[in-house]
């Protein structure tokens, strides 16, 4: 079986948690929660995953609030969050858009982003669809805020931009993107051509490796089952594996 | 004094029009049969709060015109797409929309909870949420070393007229066993009244049990009880049915124009009756 | 990772002197035989911090020159009269006494429980408690209407090096049961670390069980156990085994002078060895 | 049998009672106790009553922190409170006698007193020991203030002062304390000599009465084995009981 984009999507965000002690995540990313299953499974039982959601994989027992509370204490190392709209300051947008509060287009909401990317250190931004319609120049509503002026309290913020065509570093300091690496397939061009915002293009930009073969192998063996047990339908289209 | 035990329908009319009702996400015990009597009234003018997130039943109250104020972090149907009786009311600025983030809302119910007037939050500061609450402030740490400015946000209190969802048991004092549903406990702390539908009703009192005290909201804080068998269908009630996905993805396709909910709503509250 | 299996030795060991420590109040679950580790070393320069009180244990360290600083809303060894160590060392200044009132150290711990520097508290206005501790302020409630003045006392977050009980059980993953004691929940999501001392350690999971997991701190917050069947002798536990009122009523007669104490102290601590 | 002192303070207390929802009551207050007991069983179950530390009486499942929360919420009615000293304003000292903090003589401490006195609209303050010693013209140190400042939010505060000798009506409007009632066997001048503050006497002063038959029989039967099951010590000492 030749290696699947979703694979190399996978493997990329786990090595940016690779020696983290807890990683938390949504219950609708199965992407970012394969990808947090297979780095626990490479850390041998060091790293805590909690998917939200999960019967299996969550750990709170003090109600809605304990996720908060759990990041606000510096106990959780790294959470993906995602956006109808990313710009190109790590804005997320995940209200509408259009003129709030009538957006032409409403989303869902905010959810915990406005608190989660100020207090976890490690925000990894995903979205799979790598359009100008996703990726904008500017959010129409700012649900997170990518940084913060000196003096806010912000232990926390956006660290990469995952998406299906590349993988994105966050700076910081410049408060804008720089490209890691081009998924197999994609050009720096066209990656160009499909972002709707500006960002940092080193002289050589690798290619999104694919997954060493003993990673792989943990991937598409107990990874995949855990996968299954959260994410069925994932599982089932990428490995053809079921929950056992 | 213990709960009463009522009717769903008389748990529905004890919610009047224009209250302020917390309501739990799907997967936390919604009320759904007592929000079908709503629906069924229909219920006006009522301020929903999401704990932290509104779903189906929000869609559905929207959808029937109960609503005029959504508090929520999010409404959001999961897996079943857009939530179209919400997405419609927005673009057409039918309910008056008060966006939040999800701890947001839990802190303002800690307010609540503790009696106090706000509760300060970290986080939010240079978010478009804070422009569109003028109810949210943001002010230095009183507390801030050497005179460092340290700005906070803080959020008041949210004090909802009532609580209202469904678990899975009640005892026969009146206390109900919500398990690790804290969020549900916060809830009936800080709303002046809370109206609980139940599985079952159990002979025998949870507080005298270690284990099931642990997980269980004292009578204390619990107006009325009423006894809705499957009482949380269509959403599921997690440890004791599941979500009937295709109901609710029946629900979900008929939300996303007017006269596909008012059929669906008609048929809802038809079924109801039989 | 989960929390490491210690001796009782281990646990009092990982306690560096100086760290700041909360502890329950005798009903809620003392880990003793930790306590008589630390009386053994003897530790020194401890900051306790009373949950809202301190009982035997706090007596315990304070006669055995363990403790600096007693924060608390009281000290006291209940039916059995006063704590004498205690009361001995306030006359001769021999600790730092922070007095404070039981919701003021809980809304201290559930402000670190949420990362915020301090928490609002109603009350306390015009107690001499105040007077005394310049970490509490007067602020003027922002939140107030209509520009009317409304003074409000805000509390500065507690968070405690360690969190140290002792409770009826853990899992073989390291989950603690501690039922309706939700002080001791707080008390490990605002320390730094928790150490903890268990009846038993029982071979399955408590996060499993919809009925424990109610009552479950997760061993995310834990840091290490140690099994110590009747660990919380003298001062019992609730559900398992009553205090010793013999041993107590020895320990408080014997904590009224320091040669009663040193007595009482010489022989627990020789008890321990057999 | 005739009726003993006990009784007589237990009903002048529970007469205070009547028709409240919620009564909370300390662990180590078997007095005030049983009159809440005696209330709840005139009440015909429309009383709720919180026993503190009671295993049978404690209705609380949120830790430590719930009274407080719960008595913020304005759903408890009545609660009582003691005092080493309590002066003429209605102040309570449950810390010291002498300077703080190298105070003479230590009590235990101020407990939930600084707030509880705030926020519960009927506070009844209960001293057994009524003498010059307990009863003073100004506390050492002001666990709970009688009163407040007009601006400071206090929905409750004290309501009266009952004692081994006496009952006291506490007027906040005037931060004094005005006699009701001497208990079967002490004068007005006896409990003034004995009282180390001033406080308004009516021309006429009530000798405490014993509670009516029903209510004696009721004390006397079920509320005493109540009593016995949270306060077995003193139930045995009072009417011979035993928990059954």
């Amino acid at each position: 079986m030749s290696v699947q984009l979703s694979e190399i999507i996978i493997g990329a965000i786990a090595d940016m948690l690779d020696g983290l002690s807890h990683v938390a995540v949504g219950a609708s990313s199965p992407m970012p929660g394969s990808a947090a299953l297979l780095a626990q499974a490479r850390s041998g039982g060091r790293m805590r995953v909690s998917v939200l959601g999960s019967e299996e994989h969550n750990f709170f027992t003090d109600g809605g609030r304990e996720l908060f509370d759990c990041a606000a204490q510096g106990r959780i190392d790294a959470f993906f969050l995602s956006g109808g709209q990313i710009d190109g300051q790590g804005n997320i947008n995940l209200v509408g858009i259009g003129e709030y509060p009538r957006t032409k287009v409403r989303f869902p909401g905010s959810f915990g982003s406005a608190y989660l990317a100020f207090l976890i250190p490690k925000i990894i931004l995903f979205r799979e669809e790598h359009t100008p319609r996703t990726l904008v120049e500017q959010v129409d509503f700012i649900s997170a805020p990518g940084t913060s002026p000196p003096g806010v309290y912000r232990p926390g913020g956006p660290h990469a931009l995952v998406t299906g065509r590349a993988v994105f570093d966050f700076l910081r300091e410049e408060r804008r993107f720089r490209l890691r690496s081009v998924h197999p397939g994609q050009s720096v061009p066209e990656v160009i051509a499909m972002t709707g915002f500006s960002f940092e293009i080193p002289d050589t930009v690798a290619t999104t490796p694919a997954p060493q073969a003993d990673t792989l192998a943990l991937l598409r063996g107990p990874v995949a089952k855990a996968v299954a047990g959260t994410y069925p339908a994932f599982a089932e289209r990428v490995w053809g594996v079921r929950a056992g | 004094m213990a709960p009463e035990i009522v009717a769903v329908a008389e748990l529905a009319r004890r919610i009047p029009d224009g209250a302020s009702i917390a309501i739990p996400p799907d997967y936390s015990g919604c009320a759904m049969a007592v929000v079908r009597e709503l629906l069924r009234r229909p219920a006006r003018g009522l301020h929903l709060v999401g704990v932290p997130s509104g779903g189906f039943q929000a869609d559905m109250l929207i959808g029937a015109g109960c609503v005029a104020v959504m508090e929520a972090a999010a409404v959001t149907l999961g897996e079943h797409g857009p939530p179209g009786r919400f997405v419609a009311a927005i673009r057409e600025g039918a309910i008056v929309m008060r966006d939040a983030t999800c701890p947001a809302i839990h802190a303002g119910l800690q307010a609540a909870e503790k009696g106090i007037p706000f509760m300060p939050l970290r986080g939010i500061i240079g978010s478009d949420l804070l422009k569109h609450r003028p109810d949210w402030q943001v002010i230095d740490n009183p507390m801030a070393g050497d005179g460092a400015a340290d700005p906070i946000v803080i959020l008041p209190a949210i004090r909802p007229d009532i609580a209202l969802f469904h678990a899975r048991a009640a005892d026969r004092d009146g206390n109900v066993w919500i398990g690790v549903r804290r969020e549900l406990m916060l809830m009936a702390h800080a709303a002046r009244r809370t109206l609980v539908s139940v599985e079952r009703i159990e002979d025998r009192n949870f507080l005298a049990d270690d284990a099931m005290a642990a997980g269980t909201i004292p009578a204390l804080y619990v107006e009325a009880i009423a006894q809705a068998p499957n009482g949380a269908w269509p959403v599921g009630l997690a440890g004791a049915y599941p979500p009937d996905e295709d109901a609710l993805a029946a629900y979900a396709g008929a939300s996303r124009s007017p006269e596909g909910f008012a059929e669906w709503l008609a048929g809802a509250l038809a079924e109801e009756v039989r």
